[in-house]
């Protein structure tokens, strides 16, 4: 560095350094009800989220397409098979420390940065009742979110035994350069459906007008 | 080339004079930063309809049908906010280096800018790019099949030199958190070997700074790695010992394989391609000569070779590979074809130096299933109508 | 860094919430064509005053002094027009090759983008660049000393693809004329072997079209070679057995020696190089780190190497390169340096692969005397005062 | 080529092949006096360069600085030395076909492609005439302009001898790449005049506001 930058203060540390790990460092202290919760839920968050965290208006649902079984095994059943139509995030969800970093940093959208620590506390435990993670009369703070941590439905979801992290990583599927007389003859099995031809607009307006092609007019059937 | 129009003598755009070429026109500097001819207004950055529901929580697609050789222009590259896109004053822009390291430290653009730095020519590609496609074709034209992805020359310092100034602990970091100023204050976590290997701090892309909507004045280039790593207003390092699983690393971004678990940490965007003209939408303008072109590349390094099949993936032939090959780079690659006017299927296929195949749809499928959104890097295949149209579709 | 301002607790920059951090920010494809920050409008294309008369036969320059890497955003590119700029409608261009033809042909914008087409990197330099320097210092900075310099990826058909389609007499075809559609008609001669080497007829320029004040929809891409041979707007191309001696080949563009006779037909721009950062007009920050960073190319090939000296020429070090090293493409290179506050005479040096070395003002002015205008190559020497200001300065 | 593009027509060959060559090659018919020329010339040239070719307004001028002594030879005397202030455009040109071909396809300058082929050799005709090339009476034509090219001031003044045209061409200064202890002591020679410091205008507006360096305030004087 040769005398370029200079040592930050702590308290310039301490006011960056929020993020909060899944082994809980960074986690301040606090606490908040559900009780508390569900009024800075209904002030703050209902209006994107729906009054149960279960609008699709603005976001995938937040709860939703979990089950006491889950909770016991630490795995979400919907997640396989068609089940579930949408995957809610606490479905997906395997730390619950990403909740709570994540909603204190960004969260209320429109106003990220605005919630307090003892708002944050409450507010989660609130969307964790939503989700029958904790019961309603639950404090949540930062002893008994580990416990919180041991019901999360999906803590058991999550695998990172891939090759996909490190750039030297073994590829999990393993294709082959055939260069003649490969494979089955082709047979297009999917293709766009009618109706959605014009559905990203007319595509004649999204392509040059000169040029080896054209862009196709979608607001007239194909081929004509 | 269709007859000459009008008067048999020829064609009148060459016997009329044109007013270019019989008035003055406009003089140097009437535009202080230029900006594309009217006539290429068509293509533009554009949201997928429906995909998301707010539009500062979404995408913009790069019109890839559009653009020539591995150079994406900064006004046309992809965009992807999480909460909106700001204009940040460089001025009260700092970047904090903290965490497991000897000295804590703060720096200015100004001290920034006065490191050693580098530029080097590397894609970003989204995740998420092809991600409407696992199941089945959703989107008509390869803007929205694949134009989450940009290509551009980057210039910064090494994420490396910064370590190495603030003394991180070489025994026990081995991730790096890296946040962004904006609203969503997007984190992820960075390997250590990545983030010592080629990772940079880069204020610089295609010769000026940084556009606000990719990161201004400072973003996290992590060549080779997804785009959501690629952390825009860059403000803060952390070195620690754990990696974060931030929102976008445990509730996005995770990959769901068919036994109901979601693969973590998925970041390498493997070798991949597509053909961008003709693609779908497309109609071809008439029989006969049609160059195939398109893109290939490969988060693990350089792309050795890229086959095009016309026949659905029946046969293959090598396309040719515009130069510069560069690792983790968009390289160009076209075949020259003679279309007479039937069916064809059109597929590409990247091979990258480590020996690593372009994968089907099929292949991939078998192994990853339907639904784990991130990561489709299977082959394309746009079928060529006798009546010139183009258009997306998958095979069995 | 400056000490943190305000609370000794720290920079409220970082205390304080700024608001990019606590907003919703904008939508994806707010813009459909993306522009840079507001923070960045210092960066523009400029005249130099005094320099021309009318401007529309005039240049704009570069502001290379604010540039990293080697791609030049398209609209920031230096302009020359003879006739202003115009914005050329694609549907009603041509381009007609003619003259030792086996058939003389018309090319539509269609048919053009139908052919086998390449994609590289090259600069283009004007061949007045850093002209009003040849006697003494002129102007301030690198904008105006060398600005007519820009380098960006083009895309477009080899003009041997097609003298060869048109079946152009290899016997008599030695040289051919480019013809412009703009009001000046510019109009050059290329000689035969360039011409069947790696010159283009391009249509893409940073991987969109070019833009209309390059020459949208066709320029000819002549590497290596001065700018005014790129002829923009290009709608002709005649293939003779003798040069033109058109008005920018034999009243300008035309080197006056000593001997009071000009050189005509002189093309290449050789070997060169500039510091952009610091250079004339910029005040260093403090002292300290600083990177000593700027520009080589050349007309002939590769830049080898780039030699920077701090003491005015007595001693050399060579820089750092950036990859890649491309031929007739820019090169950006770099010298670590830590500025103790006193006065400094920065040069740098460039040699090509042919083992050509960039000359002194003195070396040059020797052989070509100070009234040729074009083609000054020689190496260029800032001065740092010990105030931080550097300034443009030629030493004897 | 294959199939790519279509053959010239003879009528757009003619009406885009407009180049005339030293050798006259392209070179339509037609005449024009000297007389006729001034007309042309003060309908449409001389409000840009002059009444007499002398102006500097929009351009260098076109006339002057060319002697019989020139003609004679086929060199301009006032190229060497600091005789003349400015080249004029008659001073340099060795091609009286660059002239004609120039005039045709580009002036008048916000008008180009609007002069006959008469009125081109005319005005040709009136400017050769204001430089002393031809007299008064002369009537410029495909035939006499043979020898106008035969009595050009700087006809003899080209050189092709030299390495800048061919990529392979033998470069004309040989400079070394000395490392160190290389020439004399550095000492400048040349600086911008303290009174130019303004003249591009106030360079702090033309350097980005943050990085390694700022541009100076040259509104103020250097060093305050
Ligand atoms: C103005 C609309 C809005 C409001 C108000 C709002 N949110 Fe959100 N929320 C969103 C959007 C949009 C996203 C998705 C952001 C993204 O794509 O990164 C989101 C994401 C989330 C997520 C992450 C979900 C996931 O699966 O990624 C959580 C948890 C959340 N919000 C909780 C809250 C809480 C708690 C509040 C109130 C304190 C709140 N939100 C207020 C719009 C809102
Ligand atoms: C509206 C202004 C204007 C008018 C009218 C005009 N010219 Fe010009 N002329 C110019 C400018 C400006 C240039 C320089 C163009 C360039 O930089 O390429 C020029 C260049 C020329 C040159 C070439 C000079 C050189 O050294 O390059 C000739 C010859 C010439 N004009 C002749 C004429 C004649 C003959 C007419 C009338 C038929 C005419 N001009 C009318 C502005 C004008
Ligand atoms: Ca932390
Ligand atoms: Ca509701
Ligand atoms: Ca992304
Ligand atoms: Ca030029
Ligand atoms: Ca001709
Ligand atoms: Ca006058
Ligand atoms: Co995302
Ligand atoms: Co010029």
């Amino acid at each position: 560095g040769e005398g370029v930058g200079r040592p930050a203060t702590p308290a310039e540390v301490r006011a960056w350094d929020i993020d909060v790990r899944p082994d809980f460092q960074g986690l301040p202290r606090g606490s908040g009800s559900v009780l508390r919760g569900q009024e800075v839920w209904d002030a703050k968050c209902a209006s994107c989220h729906g009054t149960f965290g279960e609008s699709n208006e603005v976001f995938t649902p937040l709860v939703g397409g979990t089950t006491a079984e889950d909770q016991a095994r630490g795995r979400v059943a919907a997640l396989t098979g068609n089940g579930h139509p949408q995957r809610t995030t606490l479905m997906k969800v395997a730390t619950v420390s990403t909740l709570f970093d994540y909603i204190r940093r960004a969260m209320p959208w429109d106003a990220p940065r605005t919630l307090t620590d003892d708002d944050t506390y409450a507010v989660l435990a609130y969307l964790l009742n939503l989700g029958d993670v904790v019961p309603s009369d639950f404090v949540l703070d930062q002893d008994s979110i580990r416990a919180v941590q041991q019901r999360l439905p999906n803590r058991n979801g999550m695998n990172r035994a891939h090759g996909l992290w490190d750039v030297k990583g073994r590829p999990d599927v393993r294709a082959i350069a055939c260069m003649k007389d490969c494979g089955p003859e082709p047979r297009v099995a999917s293709t766009l459906p009618d109706f959605a031809r014009n559905a990203h607009g007319n595509l004649a307006e999204q392509n040059r007008t000169f040029g080896p092609v054209r862009g196709a007019d979608t607001t007239r059937p194909a081929g004509a | 080339a269709p007859a000459p129009r009008g008067a048999p003598a020829g064609d009148p755009a060459i016997l009329e004079r044109q007013p270019w070429n019989t008035s003055l026109g406009k003089p140097v500097a009437a535009r202080g930063y230029g900006l594309p001819s009217p006539y290429e207004a068509n293509l533009q950055r554009r949201e997928s309809p429906g995909l998301t529901r707010v539009n500062a929580a979404s995408v913009s697609f790069a019109p890839l049908q559009g653009l020539f050789g591995i150079i994406t222009p900064s006004g046309l590259h992809f965009e992807r906010h999480h909460q909106g896109w700001q204009d940040v004053d460089p001025a009260k822009h700092r970047l904090m280096v903290h965490g497991l390291v000897r000295t804590a430290k703060v720096y200015t653009m100004d001290d920034l800018m006065r490191l050693p730095s580098v530029s080097r020519i590397h894609f970003i590609e989204c995740g998420a790019n092809t991600g409407m496609e696992w199941g089945n074709v959703a989107v008509p034209t390869v803007q929205y099949t694949h134009g989450m992805l940009s290509c551009s020359e980057f210039t910064g310092v090494r994420l490396s030199t910064l370590l190495d100034d603030c003394g991180f602990d070489r025994a026990k970091g081995r991730y790096v958190l890296a946040e962004g100023a904006d609203g969503s204050g997007m984190t992820r976590t960075v390997a250590i070997d990545r983030a010592l290997d080629d990772v940079l701090v880069a204020w610089g892309q295609n010769g000026e700074m940084l556009r606000p909507e990719n990161g201004y004045p400072l973003r996290l280039v992590v060549p080779g790695v997804q785009g959501v790593s690629w952390v825009k207003w860059l403000r803060r390092i952390e070195v620690g010992d754990q990696p974060w699983a931030a929102k976008d690393e445990a509730i996005h971004y995770v990959d769901l394989m068919p036994d109901g678990r979601h693969r973590q940490y998925t970041s390498i965007q493997e070798a991949k391609s597509v053909i961008t003209t003709p693609s779908g939408g497309q109609v071809l303008v008439q029989q006969g000569a049609c160059e195939v072109t398109g893109l290939a590349w490969s988060g693990r390094g350089k792309i050795k070779r890229v086959d095009v099949s016309l026949d659905g993936g029946r046969s293959w032939t090598p396309a040719r590979l515009e130069t510069p090959v560069l690792s983790k780079a968009l390289t160009r690659f076209s075949l020259s074809w003679r279309w007479d006017g039937r069916a064809a299927l059109l597929q590409s296929r990247a091979v990258d130096d480590t020996g690593y195949v372009q994968p089907t749809t099929r292949l991939l499928r078998e192994v990853r299933g339907t639904k784990s959104i991130y990561h489709n890097n299977a082959i394309q295949t746009w079928r060529v109508d006798p009546n010139g149209e183009v258009s997306n579709v998958q095979l069995a």
